[in-house]
């Protein structure tokens, strides 16, 4: 039962300017992740901004347009396994001699790669927060479909 | 060997996220895997108690920064034996789920809940760290609150909301506890905090902390004046929950992290054991009351948890060697018997479909196994004899005289002969009498459930032998040593950097 | 007194989950509830004239708010959101079988 | 710190219409407002990582909350009558309130706070993590451990989320009563 209104999503002006500024949306995002470590910002942000921008898609081109471009089963796939590489991250600290040790080069300061593991544990976060949210927010809206009489 | 320590919580947490990434696909990650390894953290938590024996209080430290800088997880006692109680009860449950869920959509999801909130409770146990604590608390507590409403019917909704409400609102106050905490010490680290507090004595702060902290706590773990959500929420749980909830999990989010901030941290003194042992009485009195009228199996069983961990906290209130022993021993005792008799009221729920005791009657007949194990399990929790509850019952009992609190030894003995009465009940409705007409074709429950139900009666039956000298300066004594250190544990953490 | 008005932040939150009928009121009382608490932890944390803990290029580490505050507030936001979440979702499904946010019409336990 | 006085100030009277309006938009609006005025104290208060990540979960909560409610036959409360226990919840909350004015006083001062081990995070932290954003070295590498809780969290309330969606919770049975769509 596809809502015909859902599938259409909003106003064109509304969509025309998504249009316009998804991209930007998205690099920013990307930008507040890689950088976290610098400036404020970092995976936990990056990924609530990633997943913002896909439910943007979604509330003004139709439930439809968003899933072609990230479907559930990924969004499932990449949420396990940004959590799966977190831990691991975790272990390999093992190789510094505890559990979560930060056993890489911290290399030079104020640079994007630096500070260790730092970086590697703020993408596997974004991974998990940003697809983890977007599943939740399409699970949300499908069963609300669904469940009106 | 201290290597293992960080693995109780990432051995779970890597099975969860396992689980819930490849569950939907393969049988084997909603079948055998969580069987396979939460077995693996039973043999660390028995590991862990050798090694507490061997070398006394543990701290690992996390990405090597000393405590007050970084967190760290300490392994005591206490955590030992907390933690081999956890993990026992989760390896039994697991083996009982695989047939009990068959009912249920989305097996994998149960399985990936269950291994989170076994992941908060060790995390609960183990961690030296007050912010920790909670970040971990809350991990059991969100899952637990999403598995009450796992089967999706109108009770379970509305019983997880209730729950989750009174859930958050306690987090908030131990979380607004912290944060005061945070300001008048400038520090997180429970040992650190606890060395702090040595110097100020008891201040307005910490009293208004400490209230804090015991009704946040207090909801946890269902003490009297805050218990009314447990009855609903216990309930409406599939069986393997409602043990896992009843069993361990007020136990572990509740009753544990008040023995360790009140007796290790912020230091015993006369009015928390005061006020510990009124509400352990009133909880003991008002649970058994209100279950006697109970005619749903499972509301019943709820009733009496409340009733059991009252029992927990008077022994722990006493604040004697031996009240804290009997205390301990009697948390142990209360996750096994009442596991098993929530796994009993599922079976009978998987064979006959229904909770209510006036509908059952001659259960014994069509379900041998189920009916002597809950047999047993009625009789432990009702403090006869040969079983592991009377022996605990009895060392509350006694210390309650030792410390001349004559009157809540006359609550404990009233409490115990209500118990008596009520499970006499359940009995007579539920297994034995005449089989009713309808019940004429049910079986009994598959292998997995019959198996985990034997060995926790076993436990029950030989629990007893824990009290031998010989295994009680292993797992009771050191438990209950590490309570009655009291804020020496300060000292020890923060020696052994 | 800036912490007591942060307390009385946190009484209407408190307020609303102890008082109010409906399940979205509820939810907005446990958001309110957060705020209170991490924006007093992050009170704490402040030095009068301070700058924030993220360092720049040759500058003096001076005067610096405490960054612990911030790192555990941060953590207490995302579970805020998480619990907030779940929330909404059993509230939805408790809408899908009963028709009505309202907590009286839906009472089938005892309590 | 006037503007700090101010944004409380419009929060608590954000957060008193919120609880109190009857139309349950106006509440959820009242709400956002709420958190927008934590957003500034945020950034007031000199955090920046919260001021970002306080604006996003914000939008995030107010897009959920907001389709929870569109679409659903709620658009007014119904006033609850119960007054004991408005009269009882205002009882407890006046003591809450006037103990804890008493032990607000003898916590250290505004704006002074005793940086025990804050102190090394400032003096070290980008020494020893190789991380500019000290937020970012305490929660990914002093504190990483609270991290993965926090992550943990989110991933359970997910995953807790979709099982709570699911279009039947049970097999065979009840399929009339459940008409959900599935969740995932």
């Amino acid at each position: 039962m596809i809502n015909n209104r859902d599938s259409q999503g909003m106003s064109v002006i509304v969509k025309t300017i998504t249009r316009l500024t998804i991209g930007l949306i998205l690099l920013y995002g990307v930008y507040i992740l890689l950088h976290g470590h610098i400036t404020p910002g970092g995976g936990f942000a990056g990924g609530v901004i990633i997943a913002l921008s896909f439910i943007h898609i979604m509330l003004a081109f139709g439930k439809n347009v968003a899933l072609e471009k990230l479907n559930q089963t990924w969004s499932k796939i990449f949420e396990s396994t940004g959590a799966l590489l977190f831990i691991t991250i975790a272990f390999l600290g093992f190789f510094g001699g505890v559990f979560f040790n930060n056993f890489l080069d911290k290399g030079e300061h104020f640079e994007l790669f630096s500070a260790g593991t730092i970086l590697l544990s703020n993408i596997a976060i974004f991974l998990k927060v940003g697809a983890g949210l977007f599943l939740l927010f399409v699970a949300l809206v499908l069963f609300k479909i669904g469940g009106r009489k | 060997m201290e290597h293992i320590i960080p693995l109780f919580v990432a051995i779970s947490l890597a099975t969860a996220f396992l689980i819930s990434l490849l569950g939907s696909k393969f049988k084997f990650f909603r079948t055998a895997f969580p069987v396979i390894s939460s077995a693996a953290l039973v043999i660390l938590s028995v590991l862990s108690i050798f090694l507490v024996n061997n070398n006394g209080l543990m701290v690992y430290k996390m990405g090597g920064w000393i405590p007050p800088i970084g967190i760290c997880m300490v392994l005591d006692g206490l955590s030992s034996f907390m933690l081999l109680t956890v993990n026992l009860v989760a390896f039994f449950i697991m083996i009982y789920s695989i047939n009990y869920v068959k009912k249920y959509t989305d097996v994998y999801k149960y399985f990936g809940l269950l291994f989170l909130m076994l992941a908060g409770m060790n995390g609960v146990i183990i961690t030296g760290d007050l912010f920790n604590l909670f970040v971990y608390l809350e991990v059991a507590a969100v899952s637990s609150y999403a598995l009450v409403a796992f089967g999706t019917g109108r009770q379970e909704l509305e019983a997880s909301f209730k729950y989750m409400v009174m859930g958050t609102l306690a987090s908030g106050l131990i979380l607004l506890s912290i944060a005061l905490m945070y300001s008048y010490t400038s520090t997180l680290n429970m040992a650190d905090i606890g060395k702090s507090l040595a110097n100020e004595g008891s201040s307005s702060v910490i009293i208004f902390i400490s209230v804090m902290f015991i009704v946040g706590f207090g909801l946890k773990a269902a003490l009297v004046p805050f218990h009314w959500w447990l009855p609903d929420a216990h309930p409406s749980a599939p069986a393997p929950i409602s043990a896992m909830l009843s069993g361990v999990l007020i136990k572990a989010l509740g009753v544990y992290a008040i023995i360790r901030i009140f007796y290790n941290v912020i230091g015993s003194n006369i009015y928390t054991s005061r006020i510990l042992l009124v509400l352990g009485t009133l909880s003991m009195i008002v649970g058994v009351i209100f279950a006697i009228g109970q005619y749903d199996f499972k509301r019943l069983l709820a009733y009496h948890s409340i009733s059991q961990i009252g029992y927990v906290i008077l022994g722990i209130g006493l604040a004697t060697p031996l009240g804290i022993l009997g205390g301990l021993f009697h948390l142990f005792n209360h996750s096994i018997f009442k596991s098993l008799l929530f796994l009993n009221s599922g079976a009978v729920e998987y064979s006959t479909g229904t909770r209510d005791l006036k509908k059952m009657g001659g259960l014994n007949k069509k379900m041998p196994v189920t009916g002597n194990t809950s047999m047993i399990a009625s009789m432990s929790i009702a403090g006869i004899p040969p079983f592991n509850g009377f022996w605990s019952k009895l060392l509350i009992i006694i210390a309650c005289v030792e410390a001349n609190e004559y009157i809540y030894g006359l609550f404990a003995v009233i409490g115990s002969v209500l118990t008596m009465a009520s499970f006499m009940k359940v009995q007579k409705y539920a297994f034995l009498g005449k089989l009713k007409e309808k019940w004429k074709n049910i079986e009994e429950v598959p292998f997995g459930m019959k198996f985990s139900m034997i060995c926790l009666a076993l436990i029950c039956v030989f629990g007893g032998l824990l009290l031998l000298p010989e295994i009680s300066n292993l797992l009771l004594k050191e438990a209950s040593n590490a309570v009655l250190i009291g804020k020496e544990y300060v000292n020890q953490v923060l020696g052994s950097v | 007194m800036i912490y007591f008005l942060c307390f009385i932040l946190f009484s209407i939150g408190l307020y609303s989950i102890l008082t109010k009928r409906n399940l979205i009121k509820i939810i907005i009382g446990i958001s309110i509830v957060d705020y209170a608490i991490n924006l007093f932890f992050i009170l704490v944390g402040y030095r009068m004239n301070g700058r924030s803990p993220i360092l720049e290029k040759g500058e003096e580490i001076e005067r610096i708010v405490d960054p612990l505050p911030q790192a555990v507030v941060l953590t207490s936001i995302v579970i805020g959101l998480a619990v907030t979440a779940l929330l909404v979702a059993i509230a939805i499904r408790i809408y899908e079988k009963y028709g009505t946010f309202d907590i009286n019409e839906i009472k089938e336990l005892k309590g | 710190m006037l503007e700090l006085y101010i944004v409380l100030i419009l929060m608590i009277i954000g957060a008193i219409i919120a609880v109190e309006t009857k139309s349950i938009l106006s509440s959820i609006v009242a709400l956002g407002k709420v958190g927008l005025g934590l957003t500034i104290a945020f950034l007031i208060l000199k955090a920046p990582d919260l001021a970002i990540v306080q604006l996003v979960v914000e939008i995030l909560t107010l897009i959920i909350l907001i389709r929870a409610t569109l679409g659903r036959d709620v658009k007014y409360t119904k006033e609850n009558q119960n007054w004991g226990v408005k009269f009882l919840s205002i009882i407890l909350i006046i003591i809450f309130l006037i103990f804890s004015y008493n032990v607000l006083q003898s916590l250290p001062e505004f704006g002074n706070p005793i940086l025990k081990v804050a102190d090394y995070y400032i003096e070290n932290g980008m020494k020893e993590t190789g991380a500019a954003n000290l937020v970012t070295s305490v929660i990914l590498d002093f504190r990483a451990f609270d991290t993965l809780g926090e992550a943990t969290v989110l991933f359970t309330a997910i995953l807790g989320a979709l099982a709570v969606l699911r279009k039947n919770g049970i097999k065979d049975k009840d399929t009339k009563e459940n008409k959900g769509v599935q969740g995932d």
